[in-house]
């Protein structure tokens, strides 16, 4: 690993990117200021680089319907965008729904758990779950917001598979999952620290200590 | 001195119960330096043969077709650091690779290679064969205790339960065809190995198709275990590289490694020639009966210098299609030099004197050889077995039908 | 290296009603350095003798942060990273990444391209399924079968060599379309290589199909049945071997694939047998595919109008290919920038390989690598 | 077969055993013990074929050195061998040990002094060719009770063991 790392100090040239980015990563919050930052982009791509592409609209179907009767508002937003069917889920509902969605629903299938960060969001984390169901052949996509330090159910009960997947959440951005039968890093080893797909961990950003420990060098980039 | 030199050469016996020392040391030499080189050879062709099953061309670069590679690796071998693992136990991890070692080559004491050429003729010569050859799992059990490390432990530990397991089967097919032996006017048998090959020539039938088809149950026992027994392909789990690396000598390197090697091929020998002396008719040539007479005699003492012949015309064959470039100058000189030497030993094997006295040692080389093109064919061929399959196939299939064999060769023995 | 027993926890479950002639339990490392793991991925077992009672896998050796590279490059600047997750199937993660910002953008590749993609995917496939046949017979230790699969393996990187100019690490696709048109003659290689190929894999099943070793070292190992499949998300060859008729060629079509006639090869027990089985099939399906393609390949343009700055309109996309390890999808968000605002990459390998201690419970040490063998995992994607 | 320097073999064979006895019970590693067991069992075996009883020293090879010793090898290597080294090689009964030792030698001097009169030399000349023969001889005729009797004891142990070891299934 250190020879592969090493080699890459060519890439200074990846260094002014960073600041470059910024002022990119901090354009959604205009956009993070509501439910999500689907919703919010009508005008900018379209006058940017092409006719508007087809966007989020609103997505009814029974499933909908049996949500938004049973919780109300905490069924935030409820969009299909390019085709895609979302939920936008209040934090406190959506480990229940999910269960309903397993259970009742048919989605047997967890795709995928991930997260997006938000820095400069009051909620800076998107939690996102994939789910497909065999019978419906159907996708469904299940967002919700999280506080920084806030943790949330684990929905290893529901697929079993969604044990690594969770870890890996946590290894790469820090949150936490109740219940989870082995909540550990799992890409990055245990004692790193940082969590390195959070904005504010910048691309060459490194557990100093951690390498000078482990691998005996100065700096593994 | 010259007197027994040449006193051995007209008698009729092994030098070893002539009780002649000079000549027991001049074979104990000529076996061993043999066995050393056939591992050589052996080496080579195992590379050479498994590339073509798996198309691809194998060594190529040292010596013509590759042929100096076993003594390219020899040398790599020697020269190379030789590792001892600081928590290995230091005198058992030297001692166990000396023990295989010695093991599978005192086996060759008693391997008659011709009716007067062997070291010597025990009268437990087969006795002799097993027992010695059973000492090389002590080698086995220490390197993988010595080495102070799991995948060597568990290596070891299946390597010594697969060969005391397979050894049982073994054992029962010998003893079937040793029973064969017995089938004479005394009514008693023989342990010694010439002694068996004689009954064969007596009962003018190779063992392997005796009473058939036991003989020849017996016989593909004793191959299928013996493959078992020297930890080759189906049947290498201690080694299984991909799960336990290299099984009992993970832990070894260089010069220790390689005398694992030598003792591993020289087994592989050593158990063919069992095989070959106690079903095919040892060093008889074919159909000594059917084709009796003095013409079929000179035409097989014949073959041997023609086969030599043949193989020459292969080198020189070789040598017109190596490419003309002159930086193949150097190995299309070897080649030719190899193919004259071979059609020399052909020449020289047309003799009448050398004639004689070597086409025993040639026909029980010619059979031995068969065994060991099996052994490469087996490993370009099958997967492995696992643990519990491997002692499956050992006590509930190899042993019941042995012990049916040795009973039923002993019912019909009687009979008959 | 540290106590190789740190974490206690899917370990700890030993089998209550111990006598005293139960030895002792035996931890076992394996890996990372060993030859049947495939790469850097160490395992943990928990051995009672030679019966497993726990597996672990630690994995990340070869993590690189690709997703974080991807929040940092441009569409177009990160469409070469993904060849390198599972470097077997370059092509299908190009095809994967590529699709997917298409679909961002609301673009579709005109059908000639969509036909090269198939064309290359399916090849591509044909190499992934051949070389884990090679591996995965030589862990269970037929040696010969790699060197086979290897000398075919030849034959489609030389048409990828000649089509794109790289063998491993594609990079064939460009986000709209093809970046390439076929060289002269591309027609006649493939249809050379797929009406050699059927042979070469009766050579292959010949050596191991009803090779009674092979299948005694197969059949009622590592069982993984639908409902298991499902619940630990596994998908490709291993969740069709369980019984489940599921591929996301034909669920979820994509590229040229509604086009073409071919079927979805199905197990029945969920063994190791049934994965090898069903993926041979594939292998035959492919050639199907293949043999379609080049014929009915339509002449047109191969890119898609795509501005030279790629810059999407913000929202997020999931999209997913069946790889030939199972369903890689891309989950990508777009904040209306040049650069991806987040990139996730859901890996077949590191999902399957999840079920390694579930299939190997109860099993013996070598049915492990039987199993390690079966899930056919790239490291390079696991970690990314 | 001439016998070559046959007081010379006889010495070496005999130190060799009464060295590696000492070893066995000397070493603290108990894998050292077994070994230098193995090697005093092997130079048996060649005092056997001394004795022209070849039969005996094959058996001797393939039974104990090879195949018993084997097991022993096994059951010691899978035990804690740390815990065992730290133990007390010998204990403190060196009464009864003393006297058991001096019990034996008396044996062996009264039959070395009164031996010949015990045993008489055998009247049979020795022969090697068929010492295996008459083994069998002995063993399937006048002793063949004994014979089945000890197959039959070996039997039982056998069966007891595959019991005590599978009582789960």
């Amino acid at each position: 690993m250190p020879e592969e790392t090493k080699s890459s100090p060519p890439p200074s040239a990846g260094q002014p990117k960073v600041p470059a980015r910024e002022p990119v990563a901090g354009a959604p919050p205009s956009a993070a200021a509501e439910k999500s930052p689907a919703g919010a982009t009508s005008e900018k791509p379209a006058g940017a680089a092409k006719p508007a592409g087809p966007l989020a609209e609103p997505w009814t179907s029974p499933l909908v319907a049996k949500l938004k009767a049973r919780y109300g508002s905490g069924v935030c937003e409820a969009a299909s965008d390019r085709g895609q069917a979302y939920l936008v889920l209040d934090r406190s509902i959506t480990h229940e729904i999910l269960g309903i969605l397993c259970e009742e629903e048919e989605f047997d299938y967890c795709v995928d758990i991930t997260a997006v960060h938000y820095p400069k969001r009051e909620k800076p984390f998107d939690l996102v779950w994939i789910l497909y169901s065999f019978p419906r052949n159907e996708r469904l996509r299940v967002k919700t917001m999280i506080a920084e330090q806030e943790s949330f159910p684990s929905s290893t009960s529901l697929w079993s598979g969604t044990n690594w997947l969770e870890r890996e959440v946590y290894d790469m951005f820090g949150i936490r999952f109740d219940g989870h039968p082995d909540l550990r890093r799992i890409l990055l080893p245990e004692d790193w620290r940082g969590h390195p797909l959070r904005k504010d961990y910048g691309i060459i950003e490194q557990d100093q200590e951690w390498v000078e420990a482990h691998l005996g060098i100065e700096s593994g980039q | 001195m010259l007197e027994s030199l040449t006193s051995y050469l007209t008698s009729n016996t092994t030098p070893g119960q002539a009780g002649n020392v000079l000549w027991a040391l001049i074979y104990i030499f000529l076996v061993f330096g043999g066995v050393s080189l056939a591992v050589m050879a052996m080496n080579w062709l195992e590379r050479k043969a498994l590339a073509h099953f798996q198309v691809r061309l194998g060594p190529m670069r040292v010596g013509p077709h590759g042929l100096l590679q076993p003594i390219a690796d020899a040398i790599k071998l020697l020269t190379k650091e030789d590792i001892i693992p600081d928590n290995a136990d230091r005198l058992v991890f030297w001692t166990a690779p000396l023990i295989i070692l010695c093991a599978s080559f005192a086996v060759y004491v008693v391997i008659p290679f011709g009716p007067t050429h062997a070291i010597t003729d025990l009268n437990i010569g087969i006795l002799f064969m097993l027992g010695v050859s059973s000492l090389s799992v002590l080698g086995v059990v220490m390197a993988g205790w010595a080495s102070n490390s799991h995948y060597p432990l568990i290596g070891s530990l299946r390597s010594s339960a697969q060969m005391i397991s397979y050894e049982v089967a073994m054992g029962m097919a010998v003893v079937s065809a040793i029973l064969m032996t017995s089938l004479n006017r005394s009514g008693t048998g023989t342990l010694s190995m010439i002694g068996i090959v004689e009954a064969q020539q007596q009962q003018q039938i190779w063992y392997l198709f005796k009473f058939f088809p036991l003989g020849f149950i017996a016989f593909l026992i004793f191959s299928i275990a013996m493959v078992a027994e020297t930890n080759r392909a189906p049947f290498d789990l201690p080694e299984a590289e991909s799960e336990l690396t290299a099984g009992f000598h993970t832990e070894y390197s260089g010069l220790r490694w390689s005398l694992f090697m030598l003792g591993e091929y020289a087994a592989m020998i050593a158990v063919s020639s069992i095989a070959v002396t106690l079903w095919l008719g040892g060093w008889l040539r074919p159909f000594p009966h059917a084709l009796s007479g003095e013409t079929w005699d000179l035409v097989f003492s014949l073959i041997p210098g023609f086969i030599f012949l043949i193989l020459a015309a292969v080198a020189f064959l070789g040598v017109v299609r190596m490419p003309k470039d002159p930086y193949f100058r150097v190995q299309t000189m070897g080649l030719a030099g190899f193919g004259f030497l071979l059609g020399l030993i052909g020449l020289v094997l047309f003799l009448g004197p050398v004639r004689e006295r070597i086409q025993d040692i040639f026909w029980f080389t010619a059979k031995v050889a068969f065994f060991m093109y099996m052994y490469i064919w087996y490993r370009a061929t099958f997967p492995r077995y696992r643990f519990d399959q491997l002692m499956r196939v050992g006590w509930k299939v190899l042993l019941p039908i042995s012990l049916g064999v040795l009973i039923g060769t002993a019912i019909v023995g009687v009979v008959d | 290296m540290p106590d190789p027993t740190p974490y206690p926890s899917p370990l700890e479950q030993g089998e209550p009603d111990k006598t005293f002639l139960d030895s002792n339990e035996l931890i076992l490392n394996m890996g990372p350095q060993h030859p049947a793991t495939h790469g850097v991925l160490r395992v943990i077992l928990k051995l009672d003798g030679e019966k497993v009672l726990g597996a672990e896998c630690v994995i990340g050796y070869l993590h690189r942060g690709v997703e974080k590279i991807g929040e940092n490059r441009t569409y177009a600047m990160f469409n070469p990273y993904v060849d390198r997750m599972d470097y077997v199937a370059a092509v299908s993660n190009g095809l994967g990444y590529c699709e997917t910002v298409e679909k961002l953008l609301a673009v579709e590749a005109p059908p000639r391209a969509n036909y090269i993609r198939v064309i290359l995917t399916e090849l591509n496939r044909l190499a992934s399924h051949m070389l884990w046949l090679g591996t995965h017979a030589l862990d269970i230790g037929a040696m010969t079968p790699l060197f086979y699969t290897f000398r075919d393996r030849e034959e489609i990187l030389k048409i990828f060599e000649k089509y794109c100019g790289a063998r491993l690490t594609t990079h064939a696709f460009r986000i709209g379309g093809c970046l390439y048109e076929t060289y002269d003659g591309f027609e006649r290689d493939v249809k050379k290589f797929v009406d050699g190929v059927p042979a070469k894999i009766d050579e292959y099943e010949e050596l191991l199909t009803s090779n009674r070793i092979w299948v005694e070292r197969t059949k009622n190992v590592g069982k993984l049945g639908a409902a298991d499949c499902k619940a630990l998300g596994v998908t490709g060859p291993v969740l069709r071997a369980s019984g489940v008729q599921w591929d996301v060629r034909k669920a979820l079509p994509y590229a040229a694939y509604p086009d073409f006639d071919f079927e979805i090869p199905v197990g029945a027990n969920g063994d190791t047998y049934d994965r090898y089985i069903v993926r041979m099939q594939e292998m035959r399906q492919s050639l199907r595919i293949l043999r379609q393609a080049v014929e009915g390949i339509p002449e047109g343009p191969i890119m898609a109008k795509v501005p030279k700055v790629i810059k999407p309109p913000a929202g997020e996309i999931y999209h997913s290919i069946e790889a030939p390890k199972g369903e890689l999808g891309y989950f990508i968000v777009s904040d209306g920038s040049t650069q991806p605002y987040r990139v996730r990459v859901r890996p077949p390998s590191f999902v399957n390989l999840q079920a390694l201690d579930v299939m190997v419970r109860g099993q013996l040490v070598a049915d492990v690598i039987a199993v390690i063998g079966t899930l056919d995992i790239v490291l390079g994607e696991v970690d990314r | 077969m001439a016998p070559v320097a046959t007081p010379f073999f006889f010495y070496f064979l005999s130190f060799l055993t009464l060295a590696s006895a000492i070893l066995v019970i000397t070493r603290k590693n108990a894998v050292h013990s077994a070994l230098a067991l193995i090697l005093g069992l092997l130079a048996q075996a060649g005092l056997y074929l001394m004795l022209y009883a070849p039969f005996v020293a094959g058996v001797q090879i393939i039974l104990y050195a090879g195949g018993i010793m084997v097991l022993f090898l096994f059951v010691i290597m899978l035990v804690n061998l740390e815990r065992a080294q730290k133990e007390e090689q010998f204990n403190r009964q060196w009464l009864a040990g003393i006297l058991a030792a001096g019990a034996l030698g008396a044996l062996l001097v009264a039959v070395f002094l009164k031996g010949r009169a015990l045993f008489p030399a055998s009247t049979q000349p020795i022969a090697e060719a068929s010492n295996t023969q008459q083994v069998g001889e002995l063993l399937y005729g006048p002793y063949m009770f004994a014979f089945e009797i000890a197959s039959l004891l070996l039997l039982v142990a056998m069966i007891g063991a595959v019991v005590m070891a599978k009582r789960r299934i």
